[in-house]
């Protein structure tokens, strides 16, 4: 059986990256990535975690949850993306500057 | 202990080799078969010329692709470019793995055998993307397109129709499936032998033959399997469904720009996905590795014509038994493709949503209350 | 003694036959509701059949309720409570409710097979069937209701309805006016009947009227005399109001602008009918003294509303003339003590006043279609459809309406074999027995007599001699030939009718009426004929009043007659209104005209302290801008530099927002750790 | 060290490798096939963990749903291999501090709070036991998994049927 501490700092590492990509990449895809790259890194924490549980499973069941859930908003966000471009016509997120005050 | 897992790896790895060497050497002749049969189905002779009966034509093909330059053209994206092939053929040749070659022939006994095999097809679809977006290219990008739309929404018919077998046979993994329509061998989860339920076949296990097939022992499953022939034919790109390289309309599809080596890789690995679905219904629904033959009294053809379980000869049998099944569904195939018009886009779509669709989730009710009904 | 002691009613276990009635009374609940709010996407033909059947339904039930009914049995569950006040609802089933059940439904019944027919193109028709239906549930509520409050509800619902029925052609500013009138002259009797009801629930401490009977007859409760009085005056005076007594009937001719079904219901079994209803069943209520207010009024009324119709030409007002005068009858009834006549005359006036509604109304519907046809025709003929003056010679074109007319009419003015022949007897020979009634006899008498005359009137101008409106417009001769029976929904309940005005209906015996075999005697007849002297005197004065009719119409002049000033006085409703408008209205302007002027002066008070306090807001804004606000400003400037500062931070990017919030949670989780250690 | 560690090891390297291509790449495409790639580490980091349904799963979800529709929003949104040329702003460096914040506090301060559990591996597949607590005890879970799948569905539908009809009505005013 792998440590779980292994999977946790793959986990934490995973994270790292995918929390970078979101807050420094401009493209919203890339955005989009890093967003399904965290999931990943919250599923191995839970897959990691339930490596002795033969009866419940349930780091794998919420496992599963996430991944429906990533679909989910994978789906969402495309279609809000497709629209974004419809509108703003870019994905650059350096450009979307609506929420700003003025 | 090592000794006899280094015995079972050692045959897994076999099991590989026979299994790339086939898919090396089958594409090779069922191209050549495929030229013949279209001859044949347009009253011509086909190549004639290489070797007796034309039968190096493919052979020399081979070579002269072999040849030829790698071309990469001009505003392609080189390292997706190159490496979509390698993507097609790697997902492709990995299907193989987990699929039952004989009966104790199997590259990796996993237990989501099938499961996995439709995974495969996912990652078969990116490889396709891939190919028709970094050639630069409209007519691939528009192959690519339509390859997509088409292979994700034929995966749910085509699963639904698998779904209707796993839940019949209780299980993912592929080698028990297998071994459930085999004539000598009961597992212990198995509880449904009987075609039709409890009725006049009582010995079936003893008769063999074609009546342990799946097919046989649910007789309604042959729905399912027509649904699977056909999402299957949809998911290999295959005519009627070949829009996505209807050379009609769009040159040749994704693989519009590639030459040489990696056209010889794509074509290879759509003829390996051919031979792949064909296995795979092989297996879930006419019998794997079983002869069709059964025991007739005296006469135990069942016996006769299956070899003795342990022994070398039940794995020859058996391998013998599930290619010749899967070669007669490949030449279903291409009696298909050279025989049924291709179909429009709209149509495509319709038959899959409005009609394919519900009737697969049909079957897997009926399956459902089959197996409930049996388990009362 | 303590005027708020509250008497808590025993409760009473609903039969089987409650939850019957109790759904006779919820069907056309039921009715309104669909009706009402599927408004018009169900089609005409959809909504009659609806209605109809519903109501044919209702008077099977009532039928089977009435058979079944045998000893009252009284239903009482809870309603409502306040504290320690517990209100309770009660239901009343004895022969008596159920018979007025089923004559109520068996008129609603015929009243909505004919407006199938008759209703059928006419504007607004929608919410014809759930106006009806509101006011046939309200009426039963009346019928059934043991608690006066629970009276009192229906009894405006019936109000409501009535309003809107008689306003039913709300675009006619004729028919407006009417149901305002109508509605007003009903609340301000209506006033009295809740002072009443105040008054007898404070000194009874209940309204259930089973109970306060008992608590009556029993003595147990004493209450001073000039209260008893003034809750049997003010009862009175609200009967007056929706029976349409003397003085305040004035609203039940004008009424007539309601479509003719909605009269034939509203004059026989609902609305008028109401009173006397509420009349009977708080008979205990009233004390010797109204007694004799009751008798004076009644006559008063069915003399003066007789007098009105004999000079009218509007063939529906004649009929509602006709019908106060029967109401009046009704009234000196009971004043005498006999409600059982009253009651009895009700029921018999109910059916043969619907067939003449009905039958008139038949004929009003041909002259409605000749008007219709010459509009198609493109001749505009701006004529009163309603006037006698231009009917005729029906008898031989319409026979089934004429028969059905003849039949009520016999029925109306008291012809031997006829119903109303029985009631009226019975009414006269209570008014005979008792001595200081003599007055008020005679002019009942004279009434039977002028109410054979008008109607004989009616009957000869609407149905015999010539068609005058094509004598006077040659361009309907045409039309004239065209004409025919109607249709067969309109003629079914005209012979249904007709039949029930027969005397053998009510009683075997054709000149007593000793046993009323179908209503089971719900209420024991007392009186009848004590001498045979009665018949003989009234069937003499009403065959002087036909001849007298008869020998006069031929002569009338039909246009152009001499306005003598007493005629004038008649058609102004004897000037009760103009009375009304001097008594109430103009001295309420008067007292309101000189309210303003005291108003102005309070106004003048007000406004200087308002001046003083506006004076005193300037003062303070001026506090308030340069003191107050000048510091708030200084801190918003401080607040906005150092704002201004941090706000550079934010630039509107979605990661920015995404970075502080994970600062935020890594820091949380920092904490959240060091704690687990 | 087990063939089990390395693997395990070879599967990380592959994970997180991919994803720092993610991190760095200028060119969506090379993007997607970097996520592709580390997508398929985590799944076999599941199937080292026992999880080999979740793996499988993992690879036709992920790779067969989510990563195609991320294609299709390449496509959709493509303009110019020109505008894709972004680079990090040197205003935006800081902002790698934050993840590593949050690694920090985890090796610091969680990592010491885990079981160490040592069992020796084992092969045992959790297939029926997954499809036994899957119709059983999360059914009701699943359901409602489905039920918002739905929604989702319907919600994209919308959005992306609206978008061609402002196509149409603009087509039509041209």
């Amino acid at each position: 059986m792998i440590p779980i501490t292994l999977y946790f700092i793959v986990g934490a590492v995973l994270f790292a990256i995918g929390t970078t990509i979101v807050l420094v990449r401009r493209n919203v895809l890339f955005v989009l990535m890093g967003i399904e790259l965290i999931l990943n890194a919250a599923s191995i924490n839970f897959v990691g975690a339930s490596q002795g549980d033969y009866i419940k499973l349930s780091g794998q069941m919420m496992t599963l949850l996430i991944i429906v859930i990533a679909a989910c908003e994978a789906v969402v966000a495309l279609a809000i993306i497709m629209v974004l471009f419809k509108k703003a016509g870019s994905v650059d997120l350096m450009e979307l500057k609506k929420l700003k005050e003025f | 202990m090592r000794i006899q897992m280094f015995c079972i790896n050692f045959v897994r790895m076999l099991a590989l080799s026979i299994g790339l060497a086939l898919i090396l050497s089958y594409a090779v002749f069922v191209i050549y078969a495929e030229r013949k049969v279209s001859a044949f189905v347009q009253d011509r002779l086909g190549p004639m010329e290489t070797g007796p009966y034309g039968l190096l034509q493919t052979v020399a093909d081979l070579i002269k692709l072999l040849q030829k330059e790698d071309i990469v053209p001009y505003g392609a994206h080189l390292w997706l470019f190159k490496a979509a092939p390698i993507i097609i053929f790697t997902a492709v040749f990995t299907g193989f793995a987990c699929m039952p070659l004989a009966p104790e022939l199997i590259g990796a006994p996993i237990n989501v055998g099938v499961f996995f095999l439709l995974s495969i097809v996912s990652i078969d679809v990116l490889g396709v993307f891939i190919a028709g977006w970094s050639s630069n290219n409209k007519f691939s990008i528009l192959g690519a397109l339509r390859g997509i739309a088409q292979i994700v929404s034929y995966e749910l018919p085509l699963t639904l129709a698998v779904l209707s077998v796993v839940l019949l046979s209780g299980t993912l993994n592929l080698e028990y499936i297998n071994f459930q329509q085999h004539a000598h061998v009961t597992l212990l989860s198995d509880t449904t032998y009987f075609p039709w339920g409890d009725w006049t076949m009582k010995d079936a296990k003893a008769i063999g033959g074609i009546f342990t097939w799946n097919i046989i022992r649910y007789p309604f499953l042959i729905v399912s399997m027509c649904i699977f022939f056909i999402a299957s034919l949809a998911e290999c790109n295959r005519a009627p469904f070949d829009i996505p390289e209807g050379e009609s309309e769009l040159v040749s599809g994704f693989h519009t720009e590639y030459s040489g080596f990696r056209f010889a890789i794509l074509f290879l690995a759509e003829y390996a996905m051919m031979l792949l679905v064909s296995l795979l219904l092989v297996v879930l629904f006419l019998g794997g590795t079983n002869t069709p033959f059964p025991n007739i009294g005296a006469v135990a053809l069942c016996d006769w014509t299956s070899g003795t379980l342990g022994h070398w000869s039940s794995n020859a049998w058996g391998f013998f038994w599930l290619v010749s099944k899967a070669f007669g569904i490949v030449f279903l195939q291409m009696m298909m493709r050279w025989t049924y018009p291709r179909l429009r886009v709209d149509q495509l779509m319709l038959l899959c949503w409005k009609v394919l669709l519900p009737i697969s989730l049909v079957m897997v009710l009926c399956s459902a209350y089959w197996v409930y009904w049996l388990k009362q | 003694m303590n005027p708020l002691q509250h008497t808590d009613p025993m409760l009473l276990p609903a039969h089987f036959l409650h939850s019957v009635a109790l759904t006779i009374f919820f069907l056309p609940v039921l009715t309104f509701v669909i009706l009402f709010f599927t408004g018009k996407h169900i089609s005409t033909s959809w909504r009659s059949w609806l209605a109809t059947s519903v109501v044919g339904l209702m008077f099977i039930l009532s039928l089977y309720v009435h058979l079944s009914v045998d000893v009252p049995i009284i239903a009482r569950w809870s309603w409502f409570s306040m504290g320690t006040l517990h209100m309770t609802s009660g239901m009343v089933l004895s022969s008596f409710t159920t018979s007025m059940l089923v004559v109520v439904t068996a008129i609603a019944l015929m009243v909505h097979l004919y407006s199938m027919e008759y209703m059928k193109d006419r504007r607004n028709h929608s919410k014809f069937f759930p106006y009806l239906a509101l006011f046939i549930s309200a009426m039963i509520g009346i019928i059934l209701s043991d608690s006066l409050f629970n009276i009192f509800i229906f009894w405006e619902l019936v109000g409501l309805a009535s309003y809107l029925l008689i306003g039913f052609w709300y675009q006619k500013k004729e028919a407006a006016a009417a149901a305002k009138k109508a509605f007003l002259y009903n609340k301000a009797a209506d006033t009295a009947f809740v002072i009443a009801l105040g008054l007898i629930f404070t000194y009874y401490g209940t309204t259930e009227l089973t109970l306060l009977r008992t608590l009556i007859s029993s003595s147990s409760i004493l209450v001073p005399t000039g209260i008893a009085i003034s809750i049997a005056v003010l009862l009175v005076l609200s009967t007056f109001g929706k029976s349409a007594q003397f003085p305040f009937y004035v609203w039940l001719p004008d009424a007539m602008e309601g479509p003719t079904p909605v009269s034939a219901l509203l004059h026989a079994a609902t609305m008028v009918a109401a009173g006397i209803l509420v009349l009977i069943k708080c008979d205990f209520l009233l004390v010797e003294q109204m007694r004799w207010v009751l008798v004076w009024t009644g006559a008063i009324t069915a003399l003066l509303a007789a007098i009105q119709a004999i000079r009218c030409y509007d063939s529906k007002k004649i009929l509602a003339f006709s019908t106060v005068s029967q109401i009046g009858y009704m009234m000196m009834a009971i004043g005498t003590g006999n409600t059982s006549a009253a009651y009895f005359h009700l029921g018999t006036h109910a059916f043969f006043k619907a067939g003449l509604f009905l039958s008139v109304g038949a004929v009003i519907h041909t002259m409605h279609h000749i008007q219709q046809n010459s509009f198609k025709n493109k001749i505009y003929l701006e004529v009163d459809t309603l006037d006698i003056r231009l009917m005729g010679g029906f008898r031989k074109t319409m026979p089934i309406a004429f028969y059905a007319y003849v039949a009520c009419y016999a029925a109306l003015i008291g012809i031997p074999f006829f119903t109303g022949f029985l009631s009226k007897e019975t009414i006269l020979a209570s008014l005979l027995q008792n001595p200081t009634y003599s007055i008020p006899f005679g002019m009942a008498l004279t009434t039977v007599g002028i109410t054979a005359y008008y109607m004989t009137r009616q009957l000869y101008w609407m149905f015999l001699g010539d068609f005058r409106l094509a004598a006077l417009y040659p361009s309907c001769k045409e039309e004239q030939r065209k004409i025919k029976e109607n249709h067969w929904l309109i003629n079914i309940p005209l012979i249904v009718l007709a039949c029930t005005t027969l005397s053998f209906f009510v009683s075997f015996h054709p000149f007593h009426a000793s046993d009323i075999h179908w209503m089971k005697a719900p209420l024991p007849i007392v009186g009848g004929s004590t001498s045979i002297y009665l018949p003989i005197a009234s069937i003499s004065i009403t065959l002087i009043g036909v001849l007298l009719a008869w020998s006069m119409a031929s002569k009338e002049q039909l246009y152009n007659w001499k306005q003598y000033w007493f005629w004038t006085f008649v058609q102004q409703n004897y000037g009760i209104e103009k009375a009304v408008q001097f008594v109430f209205i103009i001295p309420s302007f008067l007292i309101a005209r000189g309210l303003t002027y005291l108003d102005k002066i309070i106004d003048m008070w007000v406004n200087a302290q308002a001046y003083l306090a506006v004076l005193l807001a300037h003062i303070v804004y001026a506090i308030d801008r340069f003191l107050i606000e000048g510091v708030l400003k200084g801190i918003v400037f401080l607040i906005r530099i150092v704002g201004s500062s941090f706000r550079s931070l934010i630039q509107g990017q979605v990661q920015s927002y995404i970075s502080t919030t994970l600062i935020v949670l890594a820091l949380m989780f920092w904490w959240y750790l060091r704690q687990l250690h | 060290m087990s063939n089990i560690l390395f693997f395990f090891i070879f599967f990380s390297v592959q994970t997180i490798g991919s994803a720092v291509v993610i991190l760095f790449t200028r060119n969506v495409m090379y993007a997607v096939t970097a996520l592709l790639s580390s997508l398929l580490g985590v799944a076999a980091l599941f199937v080292l963990a026992g999880a080999d349904v979740l793996g499988v799963i993992q690879i036709i979800v992920y790779i067969g749903g989510v990563l195609v529709l991320t294609l299709f929003g390449v496509m959709y949104t493509y303009q110019s291999p020109k505008r894709y040329q972004e680079s990090i702003p040197h205003k935006k460096s800081v902002f790698i501090l934050i993840p590593l914040l949050f690694v920090l506090v985890l090796l610091v301060q969680a990592l010491p709070l885990l079981p160490m559990i040592d069992d020796p591996y084992q092969h045992a597949s959790k297939v029926e036991v997954t499809g036994m607590l899957w119709l059983t005890e999360y059914l009701p879970i699943f359901e409602w998994i489905g039920f918002l799948l739905l929604v989702v569905l319907i919600g994209a539908g919308w959005i992306g049927s609206t978008l061609v009809q402002e196509d149409k009505s603009k087509g039509e005013q041209v």
